[in-house]
């Protein structure tokens, strides 16, 4: 997590072992299918955020990643209303979810993505050009995963929990203690390849965490058509560690994935953690939302924007006004870049796929390119 | 006059009119009921037919075949929409090992008319996944059968000779001709596996299926104006062929170009040209030459113009098969 | 269930309300990951079969299937020995899963079995010809059915599970109280098909009853790979009402089945019953066992044998040997049946498989077709 | 003198070099460690690596790939063993929309070494699913390499071939042949691309890869007997063909049959028809020939020897072929 200045003495009482015994309490408490939170919607602290403290410095370094993500989502809708990007899928609503769960993993954790991740992608360090390439329809994936440690994401849904755990299984072959997070939609938890990876992961006891953010939608459909009981429940059918965590509370999203992380790190076993979050925009940039939800449902969820809320914690903890003004120009300069960056992507002629297919000399790879460079050059009449 | 369709429109009305003519016949899929589908193709079905015969399901391709094969073994007519063609492929054990399988494995017992429509092809700007044409996987598939339609008047009325049919059928759907226009009539001029002639042509035969047949039609144009006589031939059916059409056309214009937009290598132009030449060795006077896309994964939206076969592609081999 | 002779006064006791309570009362207790029994592997009562009581006539029945059910696994797999079959899959160990479920249920009731339910299809009274058919080579399948309610079965694991769901779709749709079986083993548990029929039985409350046999081996790959949980936790993961049974107590399986089958007619969702056996024999006629299991756990398992276990009860309750003999001789006279009927039946040629693949004319088959009756006929030089 | 091996032992001595010779290697499938695999391809390996390179896998083919995708994203080399042809569709989304494009996906930039060996064929009496040839799905997706190897020699050097190769692969393994005993050299005569001349002919050239290379042997035999000279190709590489060895046998022999045990309609004959026709159209004397199963699902073994094609369907073509 990159240096974040201290406006605030923080008093970071959140410890593994305290959120473990509240965890485990809650197991027997019937009423524990409510997500964990720390943080109501008023910014105010719950029960558990209060018996625990929440770390202040956090939640300003989460209130950033927010700011700057919400910011990012809303140029590139903008950006492709101009016509400057094929597509974009909105993240927005679920910034908290995003941010909380991939500050609480260590740098050289490997991610893999579905395609909604922006705020993740952000924090870890990925520039606007690198994200937006594909939405550009200039290429298929941004970023080199070496760097920083995200795979590209894959557009078939539920795929890449498979390959997060067969990289974990990697991991558990090379000794290591990294821990793998996958990402995947409430939608993309009716798949079989997701369900093979929770079962997979779970007979292997192998590093990996399944975090799902229920954002409620899967385009027009409702959670309730794609399962029966809350997907968290899934967990110990399974037999992975479940959590069930406010999605939009980005303190207890970090809390709950910092305690997931740390059983899985220790080799007990993966975990699956469902965050309760809403896509406050459309699918993406071609959907009409209005076609298949309700205005009221919209604002029942607009009422707990992740944003606002830890923007209220912060200020009832007495952070300054200048803060946010200084990061509302910060946002301002982001935009620019976003802008920018997106303007300069240009794609390349499709003699690079001819490169990029194999990794070895393929005859027909060869001479199909001839005759793509040859009409491309006007060689043929 | 006859009323006038998009594309998506008349399949729409081909599955109203299926709908309303046999109550057994039933529609599933993501996100078909409440929003009509991604590209409206099922729209105001569900408020007409109810959500019990238009049913959202869960997002899992092989559950959608595997329990449209349950209902059709119930006696339902199942007819799945896959949301992408490149959204087929987790549910292509349950089409080749069950629903292709099922009649022969039962020794003729039992019937699956399941229809599964699949909007195919590139050209419309989409990122990955979203513009592929795997017809030569299902065509190669025995217990199979394969249309694709190309204008508004053959996708009205194959859609319900899909339906009629008791074997299961792979019905592709040109995405980027859902908006194109044209008449619908009242009765199929054809049966579901015959090849429309477009256009003869004494000099060459253009091939083409889905949406490659208007690119086909522009090319044979373009080559009139050279002063060629180039026909063109709608597919159709991709599994079986109409080889009787083709061979005709093959005999007739001694010069066939077929045009698809799936890779050429083992695509369904390798099949005709085979098929072809076994049949009209003496009649044809250049090899039957295939114009499709290259033998890569399908490239990001900025190439796909270069990948696709294009007008002067087309035109590229008419000039090479005249050249022979 | 066809007419069977009392030979005993029957007190049929165990009530699906009575069974229910307990049932209900085992879920509180964390005791209850132990499989339900009615009769222990001595042939006695226990607490619970005490308590419930037990019907004789019942267990006559199931004893007498299950007798004659092995004996068609004897003389099926000394067929193939011989050479009159190309490949047997052997169902013994597991004959009180298979009874126990399968006579719970109504004659309509749908069936979709795997490849291992010999007993389950006798009951259905399926031919040893329609039986054998297809392990003689001679077709893909064997029975009709729309005269038994039991599906042909795939060999490809775990795909009948979805057809089963979708057809209980219809059943739903036909507002029709019948309920659908489906059986499959615990390898097949981990495939993704089996668990999009899991998860989509339970989200739209589908007429369905998972039944797995669990015998502890997916050829030469123990239970524990392919899972971190009993399965029958899985359950409760997706929404399902969850069953765990002896496996190998007729009796308790089919009380387990007979609640859990009253359950889902009544509209309540899908149910899934985790039946604990053993496959005393190996995988198939080509497997050898011993290369990846113990002497000992077989004979462990050998103990538990749900033959002899009921026969005991039945003797101690006093049932005579004639009977005993009676059936000895009855098993003897359809081991005659099973080996003529195996060798009665004779292959049909390549054109029928011309004729069943589609239903309407089609041209390639049609050109096929004629080119191999010219072979076939020797027209060909 | 060099030794012999059966052909699926000499799989397994490939497998054993190449783990040893890298330790990234990594060996996983259904009951391929304790067992040592159905067909004991992988007998031994577990007891000589280790089960945690050795390695038996739950029962999900999907799983299988989508794992073994992300141990070669760790800098792995798995070669994942399908326990029957008619198993690997559970697995067809990870191989077609993963394993095949996520090179091309990722610009370059990751590779993904994955060898999927996959028994083959028919001619075992086996019961239904387990007979399958379907060799064409992989050859037509763009991404993969398809191999096929027919004798021990070539299937000890082609696996280790393939586990080097960085792009994936797809083995395939001829399971009627797994008990042919044959020479095994030190070293490989052939990249692993490259096709192999075992008979040369003047009047006609017979193709085949895998298990009915022996039939085309027997047959090209037969009809030398008849005074014919017939020659036979091993293609060994499915994709890429190796179309430079292709044409030139075409070339020398003007005649040319494709022998294979998948369908004819759409199988690799005829790609390998459509790109001879094209390349050597004056040189053919007769169109190109395909002998292949019939359009049906895989039949009963009691139907199987009328369905696959033998020296006498072969010999039939090689007559038809001379008679044009
Ligand atoms: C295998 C597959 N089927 C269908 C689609 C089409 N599709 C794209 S997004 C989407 C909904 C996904 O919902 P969810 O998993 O909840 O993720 P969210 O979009 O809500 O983030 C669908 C059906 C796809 N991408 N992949
Ligand atoms: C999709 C698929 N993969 C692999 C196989 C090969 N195979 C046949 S039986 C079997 C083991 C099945 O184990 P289980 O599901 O426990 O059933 P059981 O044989 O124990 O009754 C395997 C791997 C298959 N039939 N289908
Ligand atoms: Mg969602
Ligand atoms: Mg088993």
């Amino acid at each position: 997590m990159s240096a974040h200045p201290l406006t605030l003495a923080a008093d970071p009482t959140v410890s593994t072992a305290d959120l473990g015994s509240l965890l485990a309490a809650r197991q027997d408490d019937p009423a524990s299918t409510a997500p964990f939170q720390l943080v109501d919607e008023n910014g105010d602290l719950t029960a558990a955020g209060q018996d625990l403290g929440v770390d202040l410095e956090l939640a300003q370094v989460l209130h950033t990643d927010m700011v700057l993500a919400r910011r990012l989502d809303h140029e590139a809708l903008a950006l492709q209303r101009q016509g400057e990007l094929h597509l974009w899928i909105m993240a927005w609503g679920q910034e908290a979810a995003q941010v909380g769960s991939i500050r609480a993993l260590r740098g050289d954790d490997h991610v893999f993505p579905s395609y909604r991740e922006h705020a993740v992608l952000l924090c870890r360090g990925i520039s606007p050009a690198d994200l937006l390439r594909q939405w550009r329809g200039a290429t298929h994936s941004g970023w080199d995963p070496a760097e920083s440690h995200v795979h590209i994401n894959s557009l078939v849904l539920g795929t890449q929990t498979l390959h997060a755990t067969g990289y974990a299984a990697g991991v558990r072959l090379d000794r290591s203690d990294e821990v793998v997070m996958t990402y995947f939609g409430d939608g993309a938890a009716s798949q079989g390849d997701v369900n093979e990876a929770l079962n997979w992961a779970a007979a292997g006891t192998l590093p990996v965490v399944f975090f799902c953010q229920n954002n409620q939608w899967a385009i027009s459909t409702p959670t309730a058509t794609q399962m029966r009981t809350p997907l968290h429940v899934r967990a110990a059918g399974f037999g992975l560690a479940g959590y069930h965590v406010d999605g939009n509370d980005a303190l207890a999203v970090h809390a709950v994935t910092q305690h997931a992380t740390a059983r899985v790190r220790a080799g007990e076993g993966p975990a699956l953690i469902e965050a309760q979050t809403y896509r406050l925009a459309g699918h993406s940039s071609s959907d009409d939302p209005k076609r298949y939800r309700t205005d009221d449902e919209l604002a029942g969820w607009q009422a707990k924007d992740p944003i606002t809320r830890l923007e209220r914690l912060l200020r009832n903890a007495g952070v300054s006004e200048r803060h946010f003004s200084d990061l509302e120009a910060r946002a301002d300069t982001f935009a620019v870049e976003v802008r920018e960056q997106a303007k300069a992507i240009h794609g390349e002629d499709l003699a690079v796929v001819f490169e990029h297919t194999y990794a070895e000399p393929h005859p027909v790879m060869q001479s199909e390119l001839a005759q793509h460079l040859a009409r491309r050059d006007g060689a043929v009449a | 006059m006859a009323p006038r369709y998009a594309l998506g429109a008349a399949i729409n009305a081909g599955l109203r009119a299926a709908m309303a003519r046999d109550e057994k016949v039933v529609v599933m899929g993501e996100d078909i009921a409440t929003l009509g589908g991604v590209f409206r193709v099922t729209d105001g079905l569900a408020a007409e037919f109810g959500t019990e015969r238009v049913v959202d399901t869960p997002l899992a391709e092989s559950g959608i075949v595997g329990t449209a094969i349950g209902l059709a073994l119930r006696g339902y007519r199942p007819v799945c929409e896959i949301q992408f063609d490149g959204f087929v492929y987790p549910a292509f054990d349950q089409i080749v090992s069950q629903l292709a399988k099922m009649r022969a494995r039962s020794q003729g017992r039992l019937s699956l008319p399941v229809v599964i429509r699949i909007p195919v092809g590139g050209g419309i700007g989409a990122v990955e996944h979203h513009s592929e044409s795997n017809e030569a996987y299902f065509a190669h598939t025995a217990g199979l059968r394969v249309v694709s339609c190309s204008n508004p008047d053959d996708a009205f009325h194959m859609i319900q000779q899909a339906i009629a049919s008791d074997d299961p059928v792979i019905f592709y759907e040109p995405k980027r001709r859902y908006w194109d226009k044209g008449e619908v009539s009242d009765e199929p001029t054809r049966s579901l596996h015959e090849a429309a002639v477009l256009r003869e042509g004494t000099d060459c035969t253009l091939v083409a299926h889905g949406p490659t047949v208007a690119t086909a039609l522009a090319a044979a144009a373009a080559a009139t104006e050279d002063g060629f006589s180039v026909g063109v031939v709608d597919l159709r059916t991709i599994s079986p062929l109409d080889l009787p059409t083709l061979r005709k056309v093959a005999a007739e214009s001694h010069r066939v170009v077929v045009v698809h937009e799936a890779s050429t290598f083992l695509g369904i132009g390798s099949e005709i040209a085979a098929a072809i030449t076994e049949d009209c060795f003496y009649e044809l006077e250049a090899p039957v030459l295939r114009v499709g896309a290259y033998n890569l994964p399908y490239p990001p939206a900025h190439m796909e113009d270069r990948f696709l076969p294009d007008v002067d592609r087309i035109l590229e081999a008419v000039d090479a098969s005249l050249s022979f």
